[in-house]
């Protein structure tokens, strides 16, 4: 599937389903090292986004798509996910710019735009046990898939597979930023919520895309 | 889970109804977006107060939305920061010509937030500075984490900076008055049992019936460390030692001191905390000039309760001092 | 049990020391015999309000000492009845020549050593007179038994007669007008969770996960019935209803609302409960002049709400809104 | 052994013993149908007595040690049992007058004066469920035994034993009076712990005496 502007819808609902799926397990991890809402909160804004997706007129390119998504995420999710997501997919709208589909090119400097998004706003590094552990190397992975002569599926699942390995690889991290980090120590053997629901939204972006295409 | 409520995504929306129901002649309640206001904003002349932050932390922050504190609150969704399209009409609501202080917890939900909404607010052409409560000691304070969290003190930064803004201090004046309040106030909780997120319906956290968390948030996270329980002046004393050693307080030194119910407690524990903690002090030839004992920031019916000291001058006790008038606290008027 | 305590024995102490402390402004605390008074008391000319009952239900009672409202508060042991040689001392030393009004809530130990303190003042020459506060009407007023417990009225009663005090009514004035409110108040309240007496160290009933005890007084005494959990709106109206009929509310009547926590439920929940009470009151033409919500009389961390109706009339509003200045009800000065 | 002060110390240590070995078994009960304090309260009360009579010097009569008594109860118990129990023996003590040992009529005369001295403050009937349920039936049985010529302890034995088995006998009974007539019907099916205290200070007051003498 051409990555345009249908695509972006259903990558949004594919994310909105994910999220819903997994609302309880995000709550559970957030319970763990956190205050117990990140499942409760992004499924509040993908709700959100699915029923503006719902209302308005169908947009021209992905851009417009992402942009209406991020609007929505920053005045619904709240906490510290929604202002990240939300210039997450702002950065990325911009970066798509007014294309009507997205080459893999395209979709590497999207993907990296959204992370540079997220560590303007957030300070993260590398390593701090955020959702940066799941985009940088989702980042990295799409870049090699597409140098490589990937197409955008194959560069989309490219990077959903290495968001989930980043995710995982939180699990023995000493959180040093966001609310894991006032656990200290005891942040240590359990996953980043956020970590773990960027690879629910990449996955979302792979699954919409058809697959490798 | 059992809880007084109808849906509990409805639980904030409901429950700051009420609140302005209760509370009308003190304060107007905006929906969609959800913020409240005090009933005369906006005051022409003064400077604005606007804080907000998650919701379960109540009387914080609409019951200190009134004369001489708050101007503006702005209830995010259960332990959740509230989003820029809140704080953004909550902040020109209150602009009455004179600027608005942000007054933010330091949690990155809660900065981001209102970082986004200070330029959004500076764009519409008002002046917006913002201060940054940081005074929980249970958590280290380093350039590589997120800081410190803001607590208790908070209610302290509300209070004295709302009076200065009362008396006609200028942006600059209120701003450098809540930052001194922050400079000089220092928290630490202890938690006895979890509270229950309604959205989530399970406890926060789970404790054995002979543990205590130590250093608590006041979002049921869990705290630094879990230790075996201990009598009521054991956990006052391991509460007040981080404070009083971070605050280098020693003899002569004056302070407003808030013993804090997390929200379960009864009120008769919280006077046997005060009881001890006012004996330490003196040891160290501490004077505690004011307090408060009671239910001021809490994490919904979580028991425990937290300690907070503020190393006083005698402007701020003239601040502190002046009339105040909101559901929360009230005196003067 | 974990409770912010040292010895079970000492919590009614070591907390009442607390409140002296931290209301040193307020009230003096005697101990040995433990009984708190007005700061200035005795007031020469004035009415002297006396009250007290079990401990656990704080601010009830201590935190109703101060102008406008108690002058003495008898604290006896967690949730027994003082002793008649705490009362005695009390009542003279409040007595400013005036005589003394005892506010007793109908359990048969209050009423039995407020009875034999009142035989011993009066044999010293205090005049002494006594109201019976029993507003529960999940209790059935029947002759042949203890009759309804006092409960959420006594705070209204002891504001309104606290209030004719003040403003120099003679006792007999102020007995009649206490009795008024007593004639004119009812409340019904429910748990979620008991409590725990620190003595007995077990909760005072055991209740599932999904049940609730409807018509629960302030001791950790089961209720009346025990039903399936039911949301905010459902257990509202549960409780207004009785109370609604007892009074024979119809269109046209003012009355003060109280929602009041049981001590371990967080204010929000409190609020929507409100919203819902003054929603069914509006219902019926009932208008809420004035309200409370909060915990104004507890027990210990039980988690739950009462609703308390009094049926205002015009001096019982002038009564409400005059000053008063205690550690618990402040405000007009 | 005589009904004298020495009996009547012992009476009241033992009915400590008694309280302060059956102090949780008392809340227990007070539990199911009160406000679980009954245990607490009469243990503190009862153990003020004996450091009453530890301190003071030893008194000439059984009246004075009653006496001495009921006033530490009504100034320590608190609660409904305080100033019931403090009536019961002050009317107890004044029963005895100024004799220096108690003879079986005088038993009666006593535990008798003592009944009334709690129906008098506390208005309970029989059936109410209260520990009149205990008295009444003390009452009766030390009468019918000192009219069949019984001697003083046997007299006692014989009220304990009364007394213990009007406790029993209060289970069934629906509540109309003190804390458990809150409770309604739900009282039905537990012991009134005030019975149950008082079939435990009658039982001392045998013990006391030493058994039927
Ligand atoms: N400074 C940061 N930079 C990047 N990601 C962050 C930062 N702070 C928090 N996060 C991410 O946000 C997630 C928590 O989101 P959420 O639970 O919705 O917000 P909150 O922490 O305010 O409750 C964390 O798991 C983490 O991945
Ligand atoms: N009116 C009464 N007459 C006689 N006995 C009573 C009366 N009211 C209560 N009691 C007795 O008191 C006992 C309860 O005592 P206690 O628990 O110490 O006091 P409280 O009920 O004030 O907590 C009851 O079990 C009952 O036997
Ligand atoms: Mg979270
Ligand atoms: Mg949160
Ligand atoms: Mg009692
Ligand atoms: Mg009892």
């Amino acid at each position: 599937m051409a990555l345009d502007a249908g695509w972006a819808q259903e990558w949004l609902r594919a994310a909105a389903r994910a999220v819903a799926e997994n609302r309880t397990h995000l709550m559970e991890l957030d319970r763990a090292i956190g205050d117990a809402d990140h499942g409760e909160n992004m499924d509040r804004g993908f709700a959100a986004v699915v029923a503006k997706l719902d209302a308005g007129p169908p947009p021209a390119t992905p851009a417009e798509v992402l942009k209406a998504a991020a609007m929505t995420l920053m005045s619904t999710v709240g906490g510290a996910a929604g202002p990240l997501y939300g210039t997450a997919l702002l950065r990325a709208a911009t970066s798509l710019g007014d294309a009507a589909e997205a080459q893999p090119d395209a979709v590497v400097a999207m993907l990296s735009a959204a992370r540079d998004g997220i560590v303007a706003r957030g300070k993260a590094e590398s390593g701090d046990k955020t959702m940066i552990d799941a985009w940088t190397p989702a980042v990295e992975a799409a870049a090699t898939a597409a140098s490589a002569g990937a197409g955008p599926g194959a560069v989309l699942a490219a990077a959903a597979n290495a968001a989930q390995a980043g995710a995982v690889a939180t699990d023995p991290l000493v959180a040093r930023k966001g609310r894991a980090s006032y656990l200290g120590e005891r942040s240590a053997g359990h996953r980043d919520p956020g970590a773990a629901s960027t690879a629910l939204i990449l996955a979302a972006a792979a699954e919409a895309a058809g697959g490798p295409g | 889970m059992k809880k007084l409520i109808n849906d509990p995504k409805a639980v904030v929306n409901e429950s700051v109804e009420g609140f302005g129901l209760a509370h009308a002649d003190l304060v107007t309640v905006h929906t969609d977006p959800l913020f409240v206001v005090r009933k005369d904003a906006p005051v022409q002349g003064k400077v604005g107060l606007v804080s907000g932050g998650g919701s379960g932390h109540e009387p914080l922050h609409a019951g200190y939305v009134g004369r001489g504190m708050l101007d503006a609150a702005v209830p995010g969704a259960v332990f959740t920061s509230p989003t820029p399209d809140q704080i953004l009409p909550a902040t020109t609501a209150v602009n009455g010509g004179a600027g608005v202080l942000h007054i933010v917890k330091n949690y990155t939900g809660d900065v981001l937030n209102f970082e986004t909404a200070a330029e959004l607010a500076a764009a519409e052409g008002v002046e917006v500075r913002s201060v940054l409560v940081n005074d929980d000691v249970a958590v280290e304070d380093s350039l590589y984490t997120a800081g410190r969290r803001g607590v208790g003190g908070t209610v302290f930064v509300e209070r004295i900076a709302g009076a200065a803004a009362e008396r006609g201090d200028d942006l600059e004046a209120v701003t450098a008055v809540a930052q001194r309040v922050i400079d000089n106030v220092r928290s630490m909780g202890a938690a006895l049992a979890p509270s229950t997120v309604p959205h989530a319906g399970v406890p926060s956290f789970d404790l054995a019936e002979d543990e205590i968390e130590i250093g608590i948030g006041i979002h049921g996270e869990p705290g630094r460390h879990r230790i075996a329980m201990e009598n009521a002046d054991g956990i006052t004393t391991r509460l007040l030692e981080p404070i009083t050693a971070d605050l280098n307080l020693g003899s002569g030194d004056r302070v407003l001191l808030m013993v804090n119910g997390m929200g379960g407690s009864p009120a008769s524990e919280l006077y046997i905390v005060y009881r001890k903690a006012v004996a330490l002090l003196k040891e160290r030839g501490v004077t505690v000039e004011r307090s408060l004992v009671g239910n001021y920031i809490t994490a919904l019916e979580m028991e425990g309760a937290s300690l907070t000291v503020l190393k006083l001058d005698d402007e701020m006790i003239t601040l502190w001092d002046s009339p105040v008038s909101t559901a929360a606290l009230r005196w003067g008027v």
